[in-house]
């Protein structure tokens, strides 16, 4: 059993197209799975990650099948562990760390901000690691296993930062950061990994390039911009509103850094109205770079305030209603999307 | 040094009073009624209370996701606990922070357990330095685990300590295992006391299943801190007996191992103590058991009808009003 | 000698008002010296702050003041200092910390985030600690002592972020930081340490509230938004547009988190044009927050694109002609004003 | 045991070299030629020289601030270092990074240094990491100061070298004092190599001001690190001679220490050592000084002539391009 069995009630599908239904979690996994088998220079890292097969056994069975040199158990140290991923990186591995959730990787933020993400700029060398982090709340966890701290690394030249929201992108994201010559944070949802399925293409098919925006609906009259776990509560806000007769564009960010900017560009000139959802801290989120953005290249498109909804500026809270209080869903996402609407 | 009949009726109190609190949450947690994971302390019992007894009314200590005996003998009842698991009002952190976390409350001298281990080590580092520049005679007690001692933070608390001759106990119970991490995959020695050495403290390893061993080594150190000696590493042996947490069968921990911890089980040994020195029996067990039992119908009580806190109150408290004029 | 001295060419002077004068520098030693002899539960902690006055001198003669009680060399560890530091405030004391360079503050950035910031939601226990980071370029330090870090903090509920950029306010925000009973990060830039003075008010008059931003210039046309070293140059720019007739508003936050938004938004609606300048790197950056702000709440007074000028993203360069083109100046400035006025 | 002629007169020129590079940057320093800020590594060349003569042509090293002599003995050339420090193209870094910081080569087998000490310490113990991955016979080593040992990461890059039981080397450079900090307010022990067995890993102090000891040292834990016995951690005493960086006029060291230990610099000591064994006279030294300072004349002019970084490249580089497909 993992620590989050039971917590995902409902399950949602999204994404067609062809490929093997998986869930979020599965799909990350498969991507792992499939990077090892391809390519000997892949390697895992993390605490209790072989063995026990990770806390929400993410990598359960790559022990197993790839053994204890490729699939490593270490000691209990963040900052060290990132280290030496950048060092094996330097000697040719392409390592891929997992942090037990996000809310550790400030453990290890020394490392990734100020050496891994600048070696490159300095003097030339490349850092091909990915750091897994498990981020975002909706499962009762607390203020210290419920964290989306992405916007500390969307600062950061040199970092590459990615939040798959379907099971598709997380495989295909996921291949595309390990393959990446770059330091790359890829932040995966847990309230997704068993909640969440969905048509994965496999193979190569399925690799889906970082810095690339998706369009999940298109729409006339409103962008909701977003991304990870919010894309669905986005998308359930949209289909409401559908019903309504109204034209939703729902924009999934997927890369945090570099973001998409000619798609977020693109979909406001056309709509004129945008709505930026996330789950992190609503005061210098990503939402506040998206909407300078836009602010600054679409001004003379706007025809309402570029409008924010994310989570206040608290931590996460344990208590039910609490937590319900402070996370972003689908029902505040169409009342703020109405409000703009009516504008 | 036999310890006198009192100390071990207060321990033996609060060792079972800590094992059926325990309990009585994975009860909870099976019927669905705690908010998020559970994490039991089986088996730490003789650490967490045998080093907190040591602690004088006026010491700080900051327990860790183990030392639930800690919590109780510090004065947090199992009400405020109760509460907590449950994500109620009248949880120590009001239904704000999680479980074990955050349930600190310096009335008690106790500060809040953070996940980020072992975060509160130099926290209680730094309270024993202000009881240096006050001139108090008082100390500072941190826990920390196997997993705990490989993160460079417990370092840089134990040479601060030492460089700074702090009035500082570091207590490490050494479980065996970090979540499925056994220690020999955690570190390349024996003991980690042994690392005191290159602090320049002293350090100790103890049977962190009898209690009358912990409680003399804590107590020891405790006088060496308040007589201004400096700080101590105790390393504390015992074996963690449930998963890491609720949901973890701990397929990865042999069982032979487990059987054989087993038979050192702390409160069970306190028992045998006690009842060869005449200071317990059937009887007088049966009494606490009950005794404990109804304490904690009483506690859960308290915390089923407490009420879960208003979504009104969310952003309340991120910042501390007023100042230091 | 100091490790800057020689590096402050010109000197500037700024603010009028009553006071005496000093340079920034010596507003934030006189800072301290007046809240250590005020109030004996103030003390400080930092590597090389005693004995050697600390890197830059800023604490210069403060231990023969005080004594080694109260201004406490530390060993190296950031990390460390930061948690005693806040163990230290639950023992009632208000330690002031000092970071050797801002740099190194990414290496105490776990406790700071997590533990220190969150302590007063959590459980209802202050922590009242400053931690004071030199920041800033422009002194051909290079990558590592010359970072502008201040929106990893600003996204961080529990912290307030301050960052003064005249000696009036570097001492008046210094003394409120340290009464404040929350943790609070002060960000001093080195670049004004002996290149700035002013007129500083001295006793309980010279505080300054955190949260309020001050207007620095008054004007019609168009607003600059700005902090810090940024200040300066912004005045410099208006200043030139001023002879040439146009009418500019300089606005310096002062106070990073929170903002002043009444104080931002009243101006950006009077003057309908918004000019964000920071001297940290663009994407992620503070001024994503301010634009955002704006752009939410003042949309219908805006009468161009919300303008930002910052770093561009990459890690401070070392070498003159690349820290040059880096770095936001007074001439960087009058281009972009210049572009916007003409919108 | 005797060391062969042919490697004295090696360390004998690259621990000239080194120092004469050193003076050459004071000197240039003087002239405000460097960008920004200039450290002085003088008294540390047995060490930086020692310890990198040790190592094999694939091994790899991180060398910090002071250790201006493994740059050297590894290949990186005075023209490269003196185009470094005046911020040029032909700098090791092109400009980007600053003074000793960044001048990372690893054709060289050099891990470009950063001021986050000591960031690069667990870089290498990755190193050693993936040669234990790869089954390849090669040695990773790293340095780290008295003031680098109180930080945590110091430790976690022991604990998790010893934990794998890489090819490691820990050279720890005990000069006295971190900036203005001596040792005795760092940490309350005499050694620091006295942790090492807190890890399961030999310790070894030496004589960080005598080649021979500083060479025999690293050798002997290079050796082990290669056939496979584990990390070693070797603490070099010496002294830092000259302020933490060149605006330092080291008010704070007493003036005896510094005398105490210009009597045992390091160079004039294997020149002492050398002369004994007749394998130095006046002549042969002042020929080398001569060829030394010819060669960074050279360098220097080649330093000089260097172009400052075209600021269109400004944003070039951030990311690296390509992949691993
Ligand atoms: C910095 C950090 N990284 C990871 C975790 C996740 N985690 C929680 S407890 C644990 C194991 C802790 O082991 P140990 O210190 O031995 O304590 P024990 O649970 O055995 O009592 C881990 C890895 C954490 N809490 N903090
Ligand atoms: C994490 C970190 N904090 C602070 C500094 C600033 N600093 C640079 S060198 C130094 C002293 C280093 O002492 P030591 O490790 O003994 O090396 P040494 O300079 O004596 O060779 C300090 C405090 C730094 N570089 N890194
Ligand atoms: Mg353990
Ligand atoms: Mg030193």
């Amino acid at each position: 059993m993992t620590w989050d069995q039971g917590l995902h009630k409902t399950i949602s599908t999204i994404g067609d197209g062809n490929g093997r239904e998986m869930t979020y979690l599965e799909a990350i996994r498969d991507a792992m799975r499939y990077e090892l088998q391809r390519d000997p220079r892949v390697l895992l890292l993390g605490e209790d990650i072989g063995v026990y097969g990770g806390a929400f056994k993410v990598t359960q069975g790559l022990i197993e099948e790839f053994g204890a040199q490729r699939v490593i158990d270490t000691p209990m140290a963040e900052l060290c562990m990132i280290s030496v991923a950048t060092g094996m990186a330097f000697q040719g591995f392409l390592p891929v760390v997992e942090m037990q959730f996000a809310d550790f990787i400030s453990t290890g933020f020394d490392s990734i901000v100020q050496f891994a993400a600048t070696n490159h700029y300095r003097w030339g060398q490349a850092v091909p690691i990915t750091i897994r982090a498990p981020g975002g709340g909706g499962l009762r966890a607390g203020p210290f296993h419920s964290q989306s701290n992405e916007a500390w690394f969307a600062h950061v030249p040199g970092l590459k930062v990615v939040a798959p929201a379907t099971p598709a992108d997380a495989r295909g994201l996921l291949i595309s950061a390990i393959r990446d010559p770059n330091p790359v944070i890829y932040y995966e949802t847990k309230a997704l990994y068993r909640s969440l399925k969905g048509a994965v293409p496999t193979g190569e098919e399925g690799i889906v390039p970082i810095g690339q925006a998706a369009q999940r609906q298109v729409g006339e009259e409103l962008t909701i911009i977003t991304y990870a776990a919010m894309v669905v509560e986005a998308l359930h806000a949209a289909q409401q509103l559908q019903v309504e007769g109204r034209s939703i564009e729902v924009l999934d960010l997927r890369t945090i850094r570099p973001l998409d900017t000619e798609a977020i560009l693109a979909s406001v000139r056309k709509t004129g109205k945008v709505l930026i959802v996330h789950e992190a801290n609503r005061t210098g989120g990503v939402g506040g770079e998206v909407a300078a953005l836009i602010a600054e290249h679409a001004f003379e498109y706007l025809d309402g305030p570029i409008t924010r909804l994310a989570a206040p500026d608290t931590p996460v809270p344990y208590s039910p209603p609490l937590e319900d209080a402070y996370r972003p869903n689908a029902a505040k996402i169409l009342a703020a999307a109405r409000q703009l609407l009516a504008y | 040094m036999e310890l006198p009949p009192d100390l071990l009726h207060q321990a033996h109190y609060w060792m079972r009073l800590t094992r059926a609190l325990d309990d009585r949450g994975t009860f909870l947690h099976k019927q669905s009624k705690i908010v998020g994971g559970y994490f039991s302390q089986i088996g730490h019992e003789a650490i967490s209370v045998g080093a907190a007894l040591a602690l004088g009314a006026d010491d700080v200590v900051a327990p860790m996701h183990r030392d639930l005996g800690a919590y109780l003998v510090r004065g947090i009842t199992p009400q405020r606990i109760l509460a907590q698991y449950l994500g109620r009002v009248d949880g120590v952190s009001h239904g704000r922070d999680g479980n074990i976390h955050g349930m600190g409350d310096l009335n008690y001298g106790i500060v809040g357990f953070i996940s980020h281990l072992p975060a509160s080590l130099p926290v209680m580092v730094g309270m024993a330095h202000a009881f240096v520049l006050k001139g108090e005679a008082r100390v500072a007690m941190g826990f920390y685990g196997d997993g705990g001692s490989s993160q460079g933070l417990s370092h840089e608390a134990l040479n601060w300590a030492a460089t700074f001759r702090l009035p500082m106990v570091f207590i490490c119970e050494n479980n065996q295992y970090a979540y499925s991490t056994p220690v020999a995959r955690q570190m390349h020695v024996a003991n980690i006391a042994d690392r005191a050495l290159g602090y320049g403290m002293p350090g100790a390893v103890v049977d962190g299943n009898d209690f009358s061993a912990v409680y003399h080594a804590a107590r020891t150190a405790v006088e060496r801190a308040r007589s201004g000696e400096g700080p101590t590493l105790i390393e504390c042996k015992t074996m963690r007996m449930r998963g890491h947490a609720i949901h973890d069968n701990m397929a990865y921990v042999p069982p032979a191992l487990l059987e054989e911890w087993a038979q050192r089980d702390p409160i069970l040994r306190l028992e045998a103590h006690m009842r060869e020195r005449a200071l317990l029996d059937d009887a007088a067990l049966n009494d606490l058991l009950v005794r404990i039992e109804t304490e904690l119908d009483a506690a859960q009580a308290f915390a089923e009808q407490s009420p879960y806190p208003d979504p009104a109150t969310l952003t309340d408290g991120v910042y501390a009003e007023g100042g230091f004029l």
